[in-house]
């Protein structure tokens, strides 16, 4: 069992005041998740006792960058079960993924008449890169519409997928309302047919096992600063078979066979891929994030967060004038919510002038907010530091406000 | 920030907003502006009547946050009897009295307490485009 | 006048000594630069003392980090003497950013029979975006040659910018050979004939004055990693008409103004580029890299680097059997060389040994290893903390190295 | 690196790289590979005489550093006089030699010390690909 008062320790952020002398109760964890000492260590340690590029230069400290950058991608290999290194990619976030993959995938595999699906739960970066590609190319954007729990309507998948389709691009997890899909599920039928599955994984990955062979996806993201990491480093998994066929994601040094000045041969692998000088110390900070994970346990981390999500959802049900939105079969660590009579924004000022951080807004899922009816909301997201403690602290001063502002 | 800018930011922030002694649509309005923050969904839509160069009424329309609420109603009643020339100066205080680089004090700006609330969003960075939603708008303006 | 021993030692990394007990004597300065204190300091600060996203959240420390980030932008747009902060976007590199202006700015803008220029001694980063999208669109590359001085061949610019040209790309310093371009003179031509101009600053901006108005370039990049600043962010400066007629370089979250589930409609400015969560510890460490560099002067950086460039240049030139390549009007700190009879990559490893880190390869530009029909060299790059023993040492090392091999 | 390791290095790979006994192209070779390594432009062309299931001769031709050439002149050496299966062992014999995550002592795996002066190899990564080069070759055919 996990003691998060223990744990959070670990997190230099918390052994100190805000600059207004409160306990900061950090409830954003779906925006970002703060960082454990390692990680902090291993990027400082880096740049103190061996910073060098790495792969390219024979002297050290270059070679041994080169060992520990190789490190985490088999570490990272392993996290999330992938058949082989040569599927793990590195690149800048979940948003930078997403990107290449429309850019370099599926713009020259879509035609005008084609479809792309995705879901009306989507963030903003895993809506507009198909999007705004489907108006370039005069394909259609189907959405696969949600439930009144927020569930997927997954019966309707089905009809969406017609020969027509080329691409199903969803999410793990809506960071919104938390609720987490069977990507499982979506993968078999789209397999049935041949179509390739883009997962976005940035709201799963800290708290829930990613087994891309288990889910059997064609590509999956995520960024490190979701996942106690640094900023400014992600990772994409693909299928051998897309890496091979695809040109790189991003045209500059390392990745070539030969060039000439008129054209150029590229090599394989995840090299192909990670043109350019890459975010190496976010590389192995995200190291050092995934071996604390791991030290943890993703199944106790898991099964932690779900003991302090169903308290917390409890808690806010018990609440006059506040109402969850959405009700899903399988529930995340983010839970979303309106106060009667008060603009999210309003509520989340007072709460954060009594160091609780926590978000109002659209949660970049505009369509979504649109489907509920609401402007926004306010949202709570939990990660391994939070405690019961902190969801009472909401608790109280959620009345507090309430009965100051209605 | 200091207490009292907290305890007005709590109090006449909050009066202002629930005052709804200047909502509503004005038929024959010269001039309808429209104030939307994309990144809030706060959207209002500012009616002024101007005759000769007074402005005889001004009123809103619309939903938000209380401050944006508080500062567009703030907005309707400080319109009223002035020229656009006249607010000119009035808008740029209002921006300084929310800047927190500035190097005035809020109290030096004004005494207008219904002004100097806002002054509170010096503290809030994000809450800033709330305050000054419908007051950039008119900027535009005049 | 700078005192390169004292700057040292606000590089950890120079306090110590190699895993073999020698003295790091680090000269591949043009692959990536070492990190002075206040740099390691900024980043672990920011991950220890006040994390948080940026720009969108209402709470501590989110409001702190949204200012703190927003003064780097200013910083940096003082730094280049850009217009104003509108026209200074964040992204992940020179690389990144490279890719990103050939994406969203060119490939829309590019025809077929159309023709961009670009130059002999480019990176493959400036080189392979705009040679792919050529292939891509059928429109022609064309190559401005560069005499036997490593100099560019100025004369025929005019001559190949005849009115099918789209584009004009060129690197401020060639990586390999040091050669310092004329852009004033490049952007002047192009101007007269409306043609926007793109600057690789990355081999200049760390010992070199960047000045984007007085250059009068539309697009000017560079990686924070080669300024004494953290890998994985970089900067991208453009002409403001440019970044408000452009797509959003990376459709994510923070750049939209409504988003509907079959269009969406983006913000002006920065933001509109900025989609995703940025690399926000980088940014505050290439704050603090670009502070670094201003404590000491740009100006003296450059006349000290210039200063040391020549007693290497000088030196190299005395050894029998070493051949500098290329004889440029203005060198920068960046020397190629090759020792008769004996292959680069061997020379380096025997340097290496010795802890000399110097660079042996095609340094990422194939067409100019053709052109001076060389496989590879052997190059010295040189950084603030580097001195005259330094180059002393390499001396020593070479002349060993050679009696030993040759 | 052992110092041992360290002088082998130095010694044996630049006298096999300068060793000229097997370089030159061979007419009637029933082999033919080619090694090219994109990153340095080293480029071996590797001849094999196959007479039954003995390789009668071998021999190369091509350009390089002086590990890449060494180790292209020590595998034509070794090839002479073998069968392709008995290469097989010694290819994957030579991969554990360089590799640096290896668990076994390069003396354990032999006392050839032109073979053995490739173990300097695990303290460069970078250069391991050069010893590699045209064993790598040799592997996809054996
Ligand atoms: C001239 C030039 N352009 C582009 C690059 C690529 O920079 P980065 O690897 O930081 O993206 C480099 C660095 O290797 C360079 O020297
Ligand atoms: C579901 C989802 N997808 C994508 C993103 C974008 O991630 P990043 O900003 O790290 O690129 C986020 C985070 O905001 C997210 O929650």
């Amino acid at each position: 069992m996990i003691n998060a008062e223990k744990l959070k320790l670990q997190f230099p952020i918390f052994n100190q005041k805000t600059p207004s002398g409160l306990d900061l109760t950090y409830l954003d964890n779906g925006a970002t998740c703060h960082k454990p000492q390692s990680v902090i260590d291993a990027i400082s340690d880096f740049y103190s006792k061996g910073y060098s590029t790495v792969g390219r230069a024979s002297y050290w400290p270059s070679s041994e960058t080169t060992v520990a950058f190789r490190e985490v991608r088999k570490l990272v290999t392993e996290f999330i079960n992938a058949p082989s290194e040569d599927e793990v990619v590195f690149n800048f976030g979940t948003t930078d993924g997403i990107n290449k993959i429309a850019n370099t995938f599926l713009r020259p595999r879509l035609s005008a008449g084609d479809e792309v699906i995705t879901t009306e739960m989507e963030h903003h970066a895993n809506l507009l890169p198909w999007q705004q590609l489907c108006i370039e190319k005069g394909a259609k954007l189907s959405i696969l519409p949600i439930l009144d729990t927020g569930d997927l309507d997954y019966e309707s998948f089905e009809t969406l997928l017609n020969d027509r389709v080329k691409f199903v691009a969803l999410t793990a997890v809506s960071n919104a309302l938390g609720v987490k899909n069977d990507l499982k599920r979506i993968c078999a039928i789209a397999r049935k047919k041949n179509i390739p599955v883009f997962i976005d994984a940035a709201q799963s990955v800290s708290h829930d096992e990613v087994d891309v062979q288990d889910i059997d996806c064609d590509f999956l993201v995520f960024s490190g600063h979701k996942i106690y990491g640094p900023t400014g480093v992600g990772v994409l998994y693909a299928k051998k078979k897309w890496l091979d066929a695809m040109m790189p994601l991003s045209y500059g040094g390392g990745i070539v066979k030969e060039v000439q000045l008129q054209e150029s041969t590229f090599v394989d692998g995840v090299a192909r891929h990670e043109g350019g000088t890459p975010n190496i110390a976010g590389v192995l900070g995200l190291g050092a994030a995934i071996r604390f994970v791991q030290s943890i346990g993703m199944h106790e981390i898991h099964s932690y967060l779900m003991d302090i999500t169903d308290y917390a959802k409890t808690k806010l049900n018990e609440m006059d004038g506040i109402k969850v939105l959405g009700n899903p079969v399988h529930q995340a660590p983010t839970l979303s919510f309106v106060m009667d009579g008060v603009h999210p924004h309003d509520l989340s000022t007072f709460l954060n002038e009594k160091g609780i951080c926590i978000r109002a807004g659209h949660h970049c899922a505009q369509p979504l907010m649109k489907k509920l009816k609401v402007p926004a909301t306010t949202r709570m997201s939990l990660a391994i530091y939070n405690t019961k403690a902190d969801i009472d602290k909401l608790i109280e001063v959620l009345k507090e406000t309430q009965a100051f502002l209605s | 920030m200091n207490d009292r800018i907290k305890a007005l930011y709590r109090s006449h922030i909050l009066v202002n907003a629930k005052d709804e002694s200047h909502q509503g649509k004005l038929e024959n309005a010269t001039h309808v502006l429209e104030a939307y923050n994309p990144m809030c969904g706060d959207k209002y839509t500012l009616y002024i009547k101007l005759e000769g160069d007074k402005i005889s009424k001004a009123s809103f329309e619309g939903f938000g946050c209380a401050i944006s609420k508080a500062s567009t109603a703030v907005l309707s009643k400080q319109l009223e009897g002035k020229s656009l020339k006249e607010m000119k100066p009035l808008v740029e205080m209002f921006f300084e009295l929310v800047n927190e680089d500035s190097d005035q004090s809020p109290e030096s700006l004004t005494d207008n307490e219904d002004l100097l609330a806002f002054a509170a969003a010096r503290e809030f960075p994000e809450r800033k485009t709330c305050a000054t939603l419908s007051w950039g708008e008119l900027e535009k303006l005049v």
